[in-house]
């Protein structure tokens, strides 16, 4: 049979690949340093944590109980992840099973999986898009340093923190899920110190 | 009547409920009806090809288990073999009847999530796709006993594998092999005879098998266009010439036959494994191969039938401790070249599905 | 049993048709000229007895001097296969035919060796590039790239 | 002392004030808002924990079950977080629509609760045309979801607000006509009257007008297996894809509040209502809506989704010919006395009338993949 070639497409926008490709360019020539943890830069306000008011002990409940993650699964740790929400390990028992097609629902960004520069510009955006306030769960190697692709540095994000910065790191190969698990522990263990309403501001005031 | 419209761009991905990870579409709509697609690649493009020039023949094993990350095991068999041809190495019997069981073992825990997507992207709300799952898990299970780990196992060595069956492997495995074709059942009893299904599936997204063969179309997709090809049967690798399997067609090569002919290979790699079983001698499970291969001076193809269809991997040696050039034939990036035909004049709602029916991973596009 | 056709046979029919295409042959591989892979690839595809309407994949190595770009085709009728090779020399433009038109199944893999080997497919109808992005400084897959 | 003697008996029509008290209008229209509101924010955290342990048990897992005992708080947890989180307005989006149309979206659903009877006489307003101001209000729903999607200015949410605003035009029709056979048969348009009327429960005299009011309420609101407009496999979150904090949980909550809406008018319409022996009326009503609840949960973790053609084909080719022979049927059984005198041959004659209809339309004149139709 002969075939017809295929046509041009009628959408096929080489402007709008550039603009795209000066997005990627931009974006890591800017991500040369690792953003810090939120752990570092919010130091001052965990140490007045001690001060837990019950609202806030409601509030961060309410929160650490029903981390909605958003979807974003780029490779093979997304297997691992959906594993963990799949009958055996059953992510559902903790309110999770919910998961937000649309980022501005979710609360919780699990990165599964290997981060290129192509990439990266999406995944911010999602997490900008993520309404306040969100967690970020780097799962894997690939998304704490760039794992074992890490040498094709051309393409290849050496870890999520050069793009969002990130709560909770679970390392592993894939980690199983099992692991994953106790990263979420031990993101909701950091929900519930959270301070969301300053006492001592409020009395100044 | 038909209205038409002004026809308008909606950009599907990269990060997509339904894109199987991070592939991206720019679709062309009028109304709903899909005008056009320009599929869009690269958001996993981690250099794979690049990395395995640097690489020992030894040290690439990982990296194929991270192609196409459901079916790992296959992708080492693929690249094995391609290094056993290229350097000539003998592999022992126990090990071929390994290589198959797992081989096998391994296509179906792909398959069952390549269905289980698939009826997700029918919007079946989950239940089937986890039902796949637990079943994928028993699957896991075997593996995790033979190589440790759950996804990635790196199992399979050029000349063998890397170690022999744990005792209490075989036991278990006469114990899942009892049970799968319960489950199987319970599959059928669940959605196959689904009016909505039928109605949704049937007769959408045709491949004729000219356009199939000359998109270069492999694996089930190919089967179900009713080209009967299995590299198993056509072009036996291994020893797949001593088992007695069948090789399934569908008629029309719809996303409904593509979804029978998945549930049908399964039962045949459940029919492979139960003689495997039977027939599998004792002995080494490793050729004498030294750590570091030197092949000779050429270049070799080695490929198998994976569950995405054809896998494999064109060595060329320069007689160094790497390959000079390694290169991988994706299943996944050409089954994708039929999709812009296959989705014009539907739509979107049919485009999921027919997307979904292809069976991707966006690991193994992009490398 | 898939057979590997012998190159050297296939390289007599082939001179027979094109006298002088053919550069080399090998026991399963053949290298011809640039200038006519297209006529040899339609030849290949549609004479009786090769058939080969099958193309298994296209990929591209580099040898510092030049490109070799390597068809694998079979044929799914007589299950025979054959892989043709094509040798570029030009560096800064390479520049082959495109086989789309014959084989479909060629489109995506040409434009991946466009992106990561920098040859030009001449008649591709979509060439751009596939992983990488518009602006992407060099072609990772060639040996001299940093 | 009425309330507690009521609840405690179910004896009596239910008046909440003594109407000797003065202003007993207004205390009667208080009590009930607050019933109304109470009732509807309990059953939707009641529906979705029943939605998310049933899922979990038809999908082999165990859902919700670490947040308070037997995870029953985890709706209250949802609502908390939900409720605390950041809101959203894209800049491209039309801000003024995009505030309105939760709310407009959210009225309506709260609305139909208003001619509802929990007991007998126990409602807000025991409207004579009770069932005809549900009709009337519930489309109105839709205008708040088309908002969405407009102002969103995104285009799955356009996508999805133009499927749902298709859907539920086509599934109005069938829908009406399928309440009009118990109308028929209540001889009466208020809601009340329609539960008094039944002394057994309709859906045994209306067999098919009850199925084509499940099929078709499931449409309107859109429950599995049409629900198209937020399709996540296609259209990612459908028309609220753009929306986040307390603007979603009123969109989360309409979702519930019309799924609750749908199955107390179908518990209302067709299975008796508040009526029921031994456990006080309100309770019967609560356990009635929750079944029909927990049937449109099966169905959705059962079946798969249909397209947007074949669900309008579903409407017009199947349920709206069907709607119109069971409307004549039924006529003609009221005409010739039957619902008083010979109940007993109205349910046989009814049930197989039904199957035969079903057996014949389903293989003769419509099948969901026949044909594509433009829409």
């Amino acid at each position: 049979m002969e075939m017809k070639p295929a046509g041009q497409y009628i959408y096929s926008d080489i402007e709008l690949d550039r603009e795209e490709g000066q997005v990627i360019a931009d974006l890591k020539a800017k991500s040369l340093e690792p953003i810090p943890d939120p752990d570092q830069w919010l130091e001052e306000e965990l140490q007045q944590n001690i001060l837990l008011t019950t609202v806030d002990a409601l509030i961060n409940w309410g929160r650490r109980s029903s981390l909605w993650p958003a979807i974003c699964f780029p490779a093979c740790c997304a297997f691992e992840l959906i594993a963990a929400n799949g009958p055996r390990f059953d992510l559902s028992r903790f309110g999770m099973e919910i998961m937000r097609a649309s980022p501005r629902q979710a609360d919780l960004m699990i990165t599964a999986g290997t981060l290129t520069w192509k990439m990266a510009p999406n995944v911010r955006r999602i997490y900008h898009q993520m309404a306040e306030p969100k967690w970020v769960i780097a799962m894997g190697a690939c998304a704490i340093s760039g794992g074992i692709f890490a040498s094709a540095e051309y393409a290849v994000v050496p870890g999520y923190n050069r793009i969002i910065p990130v709560d909770v790191y679970v390392p592993g190969c894939p980690p199983r899920p099992e692991a994953l698990i106790y990263g979420i522990q031990m993101l909701q263990k950091k929900i519930a110190r959270r301070k969301n309403i300053d006492m001592r501001k409020m009395l100044e005031r | 009547m038909a209205v038409r419209t002004e026809p308008f761009v909606l950009n599907m991905g990269p990060v997509h409920p339904s894109t199987h990870g991070v592939f991206r579409m720019r679709v062309t709509l009028d109304g709903e009806v899909v005008v056009d697609i320009e599929p869009v690649f690269g958001y996993l493009h981690r250099g794979i090809e690049k990395l395995a020039e640097q690489r020992t023949y030894a040290g690439i094993i990982p990296l194929t288990d991270r192609l196409d990350y459901i079916s790992s095991m296959n992708n080492n068999f693929a690249y094995c073999l391609a290094v056993e041809k290229l350097a000539g190495i003998k592999v022992p019997e126990r090990a071929e009847y390994i290589r198959v069981i797992i081989s096998e073992l391994q296509r179906i825990a792909a398959l069952l999530i390549a269905v289980g997507a698939f009826l997700n992207d029918c919007g079946a709300f989950f239940t089937p796709f986890l039902y796949m799952f637990r079943e994928r898990e028993r699957i896991v299970d075997l593996f995790e006993m033979v190589s440790g780990q759950r996804l990635t196992y790196n199992y399979l060595r050029a000349g063998g594998v890397s170690q022999d069956l744990p005792e209490e492997f075989l036991p278990a495995l006469r114990k899942f092999m009892d049970m799968m074709p319960r489950f199987m059942d319970e599959y059928d009893r669940l959605l196959q005879q689904n009016e909505i299904l039928i109605a949704r599936a049937k007769g959408v997204g045709i491949l004729p098998a000219e356009q199939a063969i000359n998109c270069s179309i492999s694996g089930p997709v190919l089967r179900a266009s009713g080209v009967k090809w299995d590299i198993r049967k056509d072009d036996p690798y291994s020893i797949y010439d001593r088992f007695d399997f069948d090789v399934p067609t569908q008629p029309a090569g719809d996303c409904y036959d593509r979804y029978r002919q998945r549930v049908e290979e399964m039962r045949q790699s459940l029919r492979i494994i139960e003689q495997a079983m039977k027939q599998i001698p004792s002995g080494p499970v490793r050729a004498e191969v030294p750590h570091l291969i030197h092949p000779p001076v050429g270049e070799a193809y080695g490929r198998i039938e994976c569950p995405k269809g054809e896998l494999g991997f064109y060595l060329v040696s320069d007689n160094s401790i790497a390959p000079y050039r390694c290169h991988i034939r994706p299943p996944s990036l050409i089954n994708l070249t039929a999709l812009r035909d296959m989705v014009r004049g539907w739509k979107v709602a049919d485009l999921i599905i027919i997307f979904g029916s292809i069976d991707i991973t966006v690991g193994e596009i992009d490398r | 049993m898939t057979v590997a056709l012998s190159g050297k046979e296939v390289a007599g029919k082939i001179e027979e048709k094109f006298p002088g295409s053919v550069v080399e042959s090998g026991p399963d591989n053949l290298v011809v000229k640039v200038d006519s892979l297209l006529d040899i690839a339609r030849f290949l595809k549609e004479a009786d007895g090769l058939e080969f309407n099958y193309l298994n994949f296209v990929t591209a190595v580099d040898y510092y001097d030049h490109f070799a770009v390597a068809y694998r085709l079979s044929s799914l009728k007589h299950n025979h296969s054959l892989t043709v090779k094509a040798r570029c020399y030009d560096r800064e433009n390479p520049a082959l035919p495109s086989v789309t038109g014959l084989w479909q199944g060629a489109d995506f893999q040409e434009r991946e060796i466009y992106d990561l080997f920098g040859i030009r497919f001449e008649g591709h109808p979509n060439l751009k590039r596939i992983f990488l992005w518009e602006g992407f400084e060099g072609h990772p897959l060639r040996k001299d790239f940093i | 002392m009425m309330i507690v003697d009521f609840i405690a008996t179910g004896q009596g029509h239910f008046q909440a004030i003594p109407p000797d008290w003065p202003g007993g209008f207004w205390w009667h229209w208080l009590f009930f808002t607050v019933v109304v509101i109470g009732f509807v924010l309990t059953m939707v955290m009641g529906v979705i924990y029943i939605e998310r342990r049933g899922m979990g048990r038809m999908q082999s897992r165990l859902g919700p079950n670490r947040t308070g005992p037997f995870g029953l708080l985890q709706p209250v947890a949802d609502a908390v977080k939900v409720l605390l989180k950041e809101n959203i307005v894209p800049a491209a989006a039309d801000k003024l629509v995009h505030w309105l149309a939760p709310v407009v979206a959210f009225a309506p659903a709260l609305m139909i609760f208003a001619v509802i009877p929990f007991s007998n006489g126990a409602l807000l307003a025991d409207l004579n045309i009770g069932i005809l101001y549900i009709v009337a209000i519930s489309s109105v729903s839709t205008v708040g979801v088309f908002m969405a999607g407009w102002g969103s200015s995104n285009k799955y949410s356009l996508l999805g607000a133009m499927r749902n605003v298709a859907a539920v035009v086509s599934y109005e029709i069938p829908l009406v006509l399928a309440i009009v056979g118990v109308v028929l048969i209540a001889g009466s348009l208020s809601m009340n009257q329609i539960v008094v009327a039944q002394n057994i429960p309709f859906i045994l005299l209306q067999p098919l007008g009850f199925l084509l009011f499940f099929a078709a309420g499931c449409a309107e609101i859109n429950r599995s297996p049409f629900d198209l407009m937020e399709a996540d496999s296609e259209i990612v979150a459908g028309f609220h894809t753009e929306y986040s904090g307390m603007k979603f949980a009123m969109f989360y909550l309409v979702e519930y509040a019309e799924a609750v809406a749908i199955s107390a008018i179908i518990c209302t319409l067709f299975l008796g209502g508040w009526k029921g022996p031994l456990l006080p009326p309100w309770l019967w009503f609560i356990i009635k809506v929750m079944l029909v609840f927990f049937a449109m949960v099966w169905t959705r973790t059962t079946l798969p989704r249909i397209r947007i053609d074949q669900l309008m084909a579903f409407a017009w080719k199947f349920l709206f010919p069907m709607a119109i022979i069971n409307l004549f049927i039924t006529a003609l059984q009221v005409l010739a006395g039957w619902p008083t005198q010979l109940m007993w041959a109205m349910i046989i004659v009814n049930f197989a009338v039904t199957a035969f209809m079903v057996l014949i339309w389903s293989r003769f004149f419509f099948r969901l993949g026949w044909g594509r139709i433009e829409v």
